[in-house]
């Protein structure tokens, strides 16, 4: 049984409950246990982060004293599924261990709550990080009933996981591979997806919409030509505005895209045989059944939805032929859509 | 502690000093080669009306009227690409964040949608200790929004809800009050240390 | 000489070995590059960190050093091949030595550095100052005390058989 | 103050001489005042004369120096100035023409370690003092010394046979000097024979190089031995011993007429990732370029078809001389030589480290050795600039500068030749396809002669530059005229303004860096790498080409990133250091060496085994233990383990080193 302390955060009990929901459905399955953070807070996104800097410390700090008070056995690991959640909190703890005179000022400041943190206590890891370095792929494909056989997924990234990375713990900040790696072993089909690391636009939609708009309707677009089935996603921001804002984004630019975005622990779900029901599947805006229907996963979705049909995609590539290509070490990278 | 251009023979640009002095850790502002990288990988960046490279130069010029007024930071979307591919590791993503807090203490972009989506944001925050999506949405929506884009809007807002994605009701956390005194503590420090 | 803490702050001496090849160099680059640290550091050049013998150190602290700091090439870099080594095995012994006659063992520090390596010289110099600061002037034992040492110290020398 | 040293020196006559290196030390030290101070204070030790000058390093210092000697009859002088490693000898000399034995002069070091390092002026002062005063203390225990005279061997290694290591053989070998050229390759030529033309006057590469290669090849005088690799190094200057390893060709050389007739017949075909780098094929048995010196092939034994499956032997088979002979074993050979050249110049960046460049998962982006050979008339596409396809000409290049340079995340120093390398690959483009090139740079380099002239003809052509560093090449349209094409993203930074622009093909100008067993090598000759993994010069100005060690040096790209003509340069240069070594005929050595008093030797022989160099021996009969002055180095290790103290160290004995300590603790605030 592998115990963590859980910070699930503001979007995991609404907007995202579908991770949450799916999140909750991989204990059982792979024996993890999760103790939420007593009376946790808002991470502060990226707007308190933004605008306050030792206010966002303090936000984080309040957390981490909180998480700081539950360690037992040994057993400092935060897991934060939301990727802004994780990027702020391993932020501050980043920033508070390297910096005494910050550490001092913050907890000045928790102490007026009667809290107080030591840097370096808490280990503040991505519900991915946690899955591949902590249960293994090997472990995941033991558990795998239900190959995803026929499922084209576009493995998405976006950007706060592998992006700044502050404890080095992926692959790479421009190309990583490892999310394509899982959802192999769970047997769907990985398509090559250049814009993986892209930026969701964030925050975008409600500051400046077209800007996001075009921003979104570049990873859909990309996922539509490689002829993904689905979108895959590690964080609840990027589902948010892939998922909520593209009806939006098919007005502002008279596009008919329906590109469903699911997270990684669903897909995961699904493979382990759990009902799509238990996975929070049903909530995403736009419909996710045609890509369940790939791989015979029915269900009845809650609110009624018509579902267009991607336009055609261009010609993929051909395989190269005449000059060699270079030799590369890593998979995935050099593979050409055929 | 962190080297200040003074101290590295810099330009001594005071503003320079103040930025770096402003951002957590050290930024390594002071290292900037002007290469362009960050602009060139921003997403954002054909929406800013001076490059990031360009604001640095700026800063550096002592220019601060300008780079207060520039939209350039309140366009930075955090995919931190700049920040990792930068050759000299210059943190900008935190320079961008600290432009941001210094603007608004210096008094500009108030009202702006900008500005204003965070500091509604941050209100809930505050005030609550959660974020609020239907709240921040709603009274953010009605002020900014233009109203082509709001039947849209309300069109997503109704499916989020309906798939019980979007609450109410905000929710309070129970620690509230000495969430509070945190953060407000955590201001006075700022101020003081200023 | 004067009482080290007349009214101001306490200002450290260190003593400072250095081998010709690597560390002494690291110290010529510093300088070369105009890397700032504190004065309170003073060196003596050997031709390689192993020519170090246990009577300097002593010498060292007997005469008022607060501090010794030795420094030589990075294991395996050594010019000699491996005599960087055999200071090591040394180190340890005359760090144990030192303890046990009372000495912190923050006093005694051993570092490698490179003929490239100024800055990580002159960074290692800037922290033990700090640390020999924060331990105050040494109170060394007797002189009695000491030539027992003196005496004792070719035993740790029977160590080196390998 | 005066010294309580147990081995109190009879009085000396000592001299001061306090150096101001101009502002260099006078501006943080009061030199004035720590002559004074010395003349004062140190009397008890001996010191009879003190004086401060601007430069002692000038012919006015020296002088001021020796007539001290001769008219104050001084019989030791302590300067303090800047680092030994600087001008000690400088120093030594002037004391040895005034008649002075020179091993006792001592130089202080209050510049690099004092007057750059510090910034308060009163606490620089004092450090000044009391180094001074270890100076002095050390120097009243100073041993006259005799240097060491060893004789040197009058043949010469080189390694590496690029252009650098040819020019340095040629120069010696012309002088009538034996030189072993090794080149671990199978041919000589190095990177320059993968080239197609040089910057910036645009003659061919191998034009040029080749008739040096042939001369290198068929030199008397020389020895070459490629296709084999150093593997071990003893002895000392003058005096080496190197092992080499001559790896089996599996041809016969004595047999072989370079025919040719083995690579025809050969089924087996490989990609070259060597001369060709990875853009041509080759056979199992092969030599690298039809003009490689030696002509002889080489069998590939990882593909090789009879290695693998024990079949085929169509080499064999067809061979008219029977060259071929698949048990030829490795040969190991032991050489005496004085000197050592090391010019093993560097490897190109590895571009795949640059995901966002898109190198080997975008067909058409390539690297600079990759466009050399495509550009090459010898190359796999004849010199037709093609994409990878091997057929289609693009219609717009984009070229990419300080690829793995410039930056924190690879190489933090600027490769030198990129900027001149992307102006040729520029102008080679334009000649051949009339394409439209783009120039994606950070700053435009050019400091060599008629470089930047070839900048503004460039310009002339009507070569399009952007100063940007390139954010991401991709495949990723995103605006119309970008499909299928690939998109180089930037910044204008002149303009101020993002940039998308669609090319076919995208050529990455890949810095250079130390190659992979950079570090190995160093060990292995017994010398040092930089931070950046390049070899350390003695002195970065004045030595450029000896390194520490006496008798090993370096040249070329192996110092650091150079162009063809400095790395020749450099080759000339070495040989001329080299040739003068060896008419000297014996170099004298420093005489810091060790030796064992019989008398008071236990004969314990803890020494014996601590000696790297076993230069300590056991007389089974006298029970004593000896160092055989030759051999020792004098690195002090069994001095210091004695316990009987019957070693001495000269030039660094206890005396010596307890009486600085004793000097450098005696001043303090």
């Amino acid at each position: 049984m592998r115990k963590y302390l859980f910070y699930p955060g503001c979007s995991l009990e609404r907007n995202a409950s579908a991770y949450y929901d799916s999140v909750m459905a991989l204990r059982e399955p792979l024996g993890i246990e999760f103790e939420e953070i007593e009376d946790w807070n808002c991470c502060g996104a990226t707007e308190y982060t933004s605008l306050h800097r030792l206010g966002s410390f303090a936000l984080q700090g309040r957390n981490l004293a909180l998480a700081a008070k539950q360690v037992a056995g040994g057993n400092n690991v935060l897991a934060a599924p939301c990727s802004a959640c994780y990027l702020n909190l391993s932020k501050a703890e980043h920033y508070l261990r390297g910096d005494e005179h910050l550490a001092a000022q913050v907890n000045e400041a928790l102490a007026t709550g009667g809290l107080s943190y030591r840097p370096g206590t808490i280990d503040v890891r991505h519900m991915l990080d946690i899955l591949l370095n902590d249960i293994g792929l090997e472990e995941i494909r033991a558990k795998v009933v239900k190959p995803l056989t026929g499922l084209r997924v576009a493995a998405y990234y976006g950007c706060f996981v592998i992006r700044p990375d502050y404890e080095h713990r992926f692959s790479s900040p421009e190309y990583p591979t490892v999310l394509e790696d899982l959802l192999e072993v769970l047997g769907a089909e990985v398509v090559e997806y250049p814009a993986k690391a892209h930026c969701c636009s964030g925050h975008m939609p409600s500051i400046s919409a077209p800007s996001a708009y075009e921003l979104i309707r570049r990873l859909i677009a990309m996922a539509v030509e490689k002829k993904a089935h689905t979108i895959v996603t590690l964080c609840p921001m990027c589902q948010l505005n892939l998922d909520a804002y593209q009806a939006d984004m098919n007005r502002f630019f008279g596009t008919k895209y329906r590109m469903p975005i699911l997270y990684f622990t669903q897909l995961i779900g699904l493979a382990f045989g759990k009902a799509p029901e238990e996975l929070g599947f049903g909530k995403e805006l736009v419909d996710a059944r045609p890509a369940l229907k790939k791989i015979g996963v029915k269900m009845v979705h809650p609110a009624e939805e018509t579902g267009g049909t991607a336009p055609a995609a261009p010609k993929p590539r051909k395989k190269e032929e005449g000059l060699p290509m270079p030799k590369m070490p890593a998979k995935h990278q050099n593979e050409e859509v055929s | 502690m962190k080297e200040t251009p003074s101290q590295s023979g810099d330009t001594g640009s005071s503003f320079l000093e103040e930025v770096i002095q402003a951002t957590p850790g050290d930024p390594r502002l002071e290292m900037c080669i002007q290469c362009g990288t960050c602009a060139g990988s921003c997403p954002s960046g054909a929406d800013m009306d001076h490059t990031p490279r360009a604001i640095f130069a700026m800063i550096r010029a002592d220019m601060r009227e300008e780079v207060f007024q520039s939209n350039t930071p309140w366009f930075c979307i955090s995919c931190y690409y700049c920040t990792v591919r930068c050759p000299q590791e210059v943190h900008i993503t935190d320079l961008m964040y600290t432009l941001k807090s210094m603007a608004l203490r210096k008094g500009y972009a108030r009202n702006t949608a900008w500005a204003d989506f965070s500091k509604t944001f941050n209100e809930y925050v505050f005030n609550y200790g959660k974020a609020f999506e239907l709240g921040l949405a709603t009274r953010f929506t009605m002020r900014h929004a233009s109203l082509r884009d709001i039947p849209g809007l309300a069109q997503m807002g109704m499916g989020m809800m309906a798939r019980q994605r979007m609450s109410l009701i905000p929710q309070k956390i129970n620690g509230l009050e000495s969430l509070q005194k945190v953060l407000t503590r955590a201001e006075e420090i700022e101020e003081e240390s200023r | 000489m004067s009482d080290p803490l007349d009214g101001k702050t306490f200002e450290p001496v260190i003593i400072g070995f250095t081998c010709n090849w690597c560390s002494y160099r690291a110290a010529d680059m510093a300088g070369m590059a105009r890397m700032k640290y504190p004065p309170n550091i003073r060196l003596v050049r050997v031709m390689c960190s192993g020519r170090l013998d246990p009577t300097f150190i002593f010498k060292a602290f007997a005469s008022g050093a607060d501090g010794v700091m030795v420094t030589g090439c990075h294991p395996g870099d050594c010019h000699y091949i491996e005599q960087n080594y055999k200071l090591m095995r040394r180190f340890i012994l005359m760090q144990r030595t030192l303890e046990q006659m009372g000495i912190e063992p923050g006093r005694l520090k051993l570092t490698w550095a490179s003929a490239a390596e100024g800055a990580k010289f002159s960074e290692e110099v800037t922290n033990m100052v700090e640390e020999v600061r924060r331990l105050g002037p040494l109170n060394w034992p007797s002189a009695e005390t000491m030539d027992e040492w003196m005496a004792k110290e070719p035993s740790i020398e029977t160590e080196e058989r390998p | 103050m005066a010294a309580e040293s147990e081995t109190k020196q009879p009085q000396e006559r000592i001299g001061v001489y306090v150096c101001h290196c101009g502002s260099n030390i006078a501006g943080t030290v009061d030199v004035a005042e720590v002559a004074r101070w010395a003349g004062e204070e140190l009397k008890d030790d001996g010191v009879v004369v003190s004086r401060d000058y601007k430069f002692m390093c000038s012919s006015l210092g020296q002088e001021m120096i020796q007539k001290d000697i001769v008219e104050q009859g001084l019989t030791r002088v302590v300067v303090a100035a800047c680092s030994p490693h600087l001008h000690e000898a400088t120093f030594r000399n002037a004391c040895a023409r005034a008649g002075m034995n020179p091993y006792l002069c001592e130089l202080v070091s209050i510049r690099e370690q004092c007057s750059w390092v510090h910034t308060d002026k009163a606490k620089a002062t004092e450090k000044s003092k009391a180094i001074l005063a270890g100076g002095v203390l050390r120097v009243a225990r100073d041993t006259p010394l005799e240097p060491m005279r060893v004789p040197i061997h009058p043949d010469v290694l080189v390694v590496g046979g690029g252009v650098t290591g040819i020019q340095a053989a040629l120069e010696l070998a012309n002088g009538g000097k034996h030189v072993y050229l090794v080149e671990k390759d199978s041919t000589l030529g190095g990177h320059m024979a993968q080239l197609d033309k040089t910057f910036p006057t645009l003659d061919c590469s191998a034009c040029i190089l080749t008739p040096r290669m042939v001369s290198a090849g068929n030199h008397p005088n020389i020895t070459l031995l490629t296709w084999s690799e150093v593997t071990g190094v003893s002895g000392y200057v003058g005096n080496f011993t190197i092992t080499i390893r001559k790896k089996a060709r599996f041809v016969r050389e004595d047999l072989c007429n370079g025919c040719g007739v083995c690579t025809e017949k050969c089924p087996k075909k490989v990609v070259d990732d060597g001369f060709e780098a990875g853009l041509g094929y080759r056979k199992a048995v092969y030599t690298a370029f039809p003009q490689a010196v030696p002509k002889y092939p080489v069998i590939d034994v990882e593909n090789c078809t009879y290695f693998i499956k024990g079949t085929c032997k169509a080499c064999e088979k067809f061979c008219p001389t029977g060259a071929i002979d698949f048990n030829q074993e490795d040969e190991i050979l032991t050489v005496p030589v004085g000197n050592i050249i090391l010019a093993t110049g560097y490897q190109t960046f590895d571009a795949r480290r640059i995901p966002q460049y898109g190198y080997g998962r975008l067909a058409n982006v390539f690297t600079s050795m990759e466009f050399e050979r495509l550009s090459n008339a010898a190359g796999p596409t004849g010199g037709k600039v093609t994409l990878r396809d091997g057929k289609t000409t693009p219609k717009t290049v984009g070229i990419i500068h300080c690829v793995g340079s410039r930056d924190k995340k690879y190489n933090e120093y600027c490769s030198a030749i990129c900027c001149m390398q992307s102006l040729k690959f520029a102008h080679v483009v334009k000649e051949r396809t009339g394409a439209q090139v783009y120039e994606f740079y950070i700053d435009m380099r050019t400091p060599g002669k008629s470089y930047d002239e070839f900048y503004l003809r460039n310009l002339e052509e009507g070569v399009l530059f952007v100063r940007g560093r390139v954010a991401e090449v991709t495949d990723v349209a995103r605006l119309p005229g970008e499909e299928g094409k690939l998109i180089i993203q930037a910044e204008d930074s002149l303009i101020g303004k993002q940039r998308r622009i669609p090319v076919d093909m995208v050529i990455l100008s890949t810095g250079l860096e130390p190659r992979d067993d950079a570090k190995e090598v160093a060990k292995l000759f017994g010398i040092s790498c930089s931070a950046d993994g390049w070899y350390i010069e003695r002195h970065v100005k004045l030595e450029p080409i000896s390194t520490m060690t006496e008798g090993v040096f370096i040249a070329g790209c192996v110092v650091g990133p150079k162009d063809i003509p400095a790395s020749v340069a450099q080759g000339s240069a070495v040989a001329a250091r080299v040739y003068q070594y060896i008419q000297q005929g014996e170099i004298s050595l420093e005489p810091y060496r060790a030796t064992i008093n019989a008398e008071e030797c236990s004969g314990c022989r803890i020494c014996n085994d601590l000696c790297p160099f076993n230069a300590i021996s056991y007389h089974e009969e006298e029970q004593v233990s000896e160092v055989n002055p030759a051999l020792c180095q004098g690195c002090g290790t069994c001095v210091s383990a004695c316990p009987a103290g019957a070693i001495t160290g000269w030039g660094f004995s206890d005396e010596q080193i307890l009486a600085q300590i004793e000097g450098l603790m005696a001043v303090r605030s």
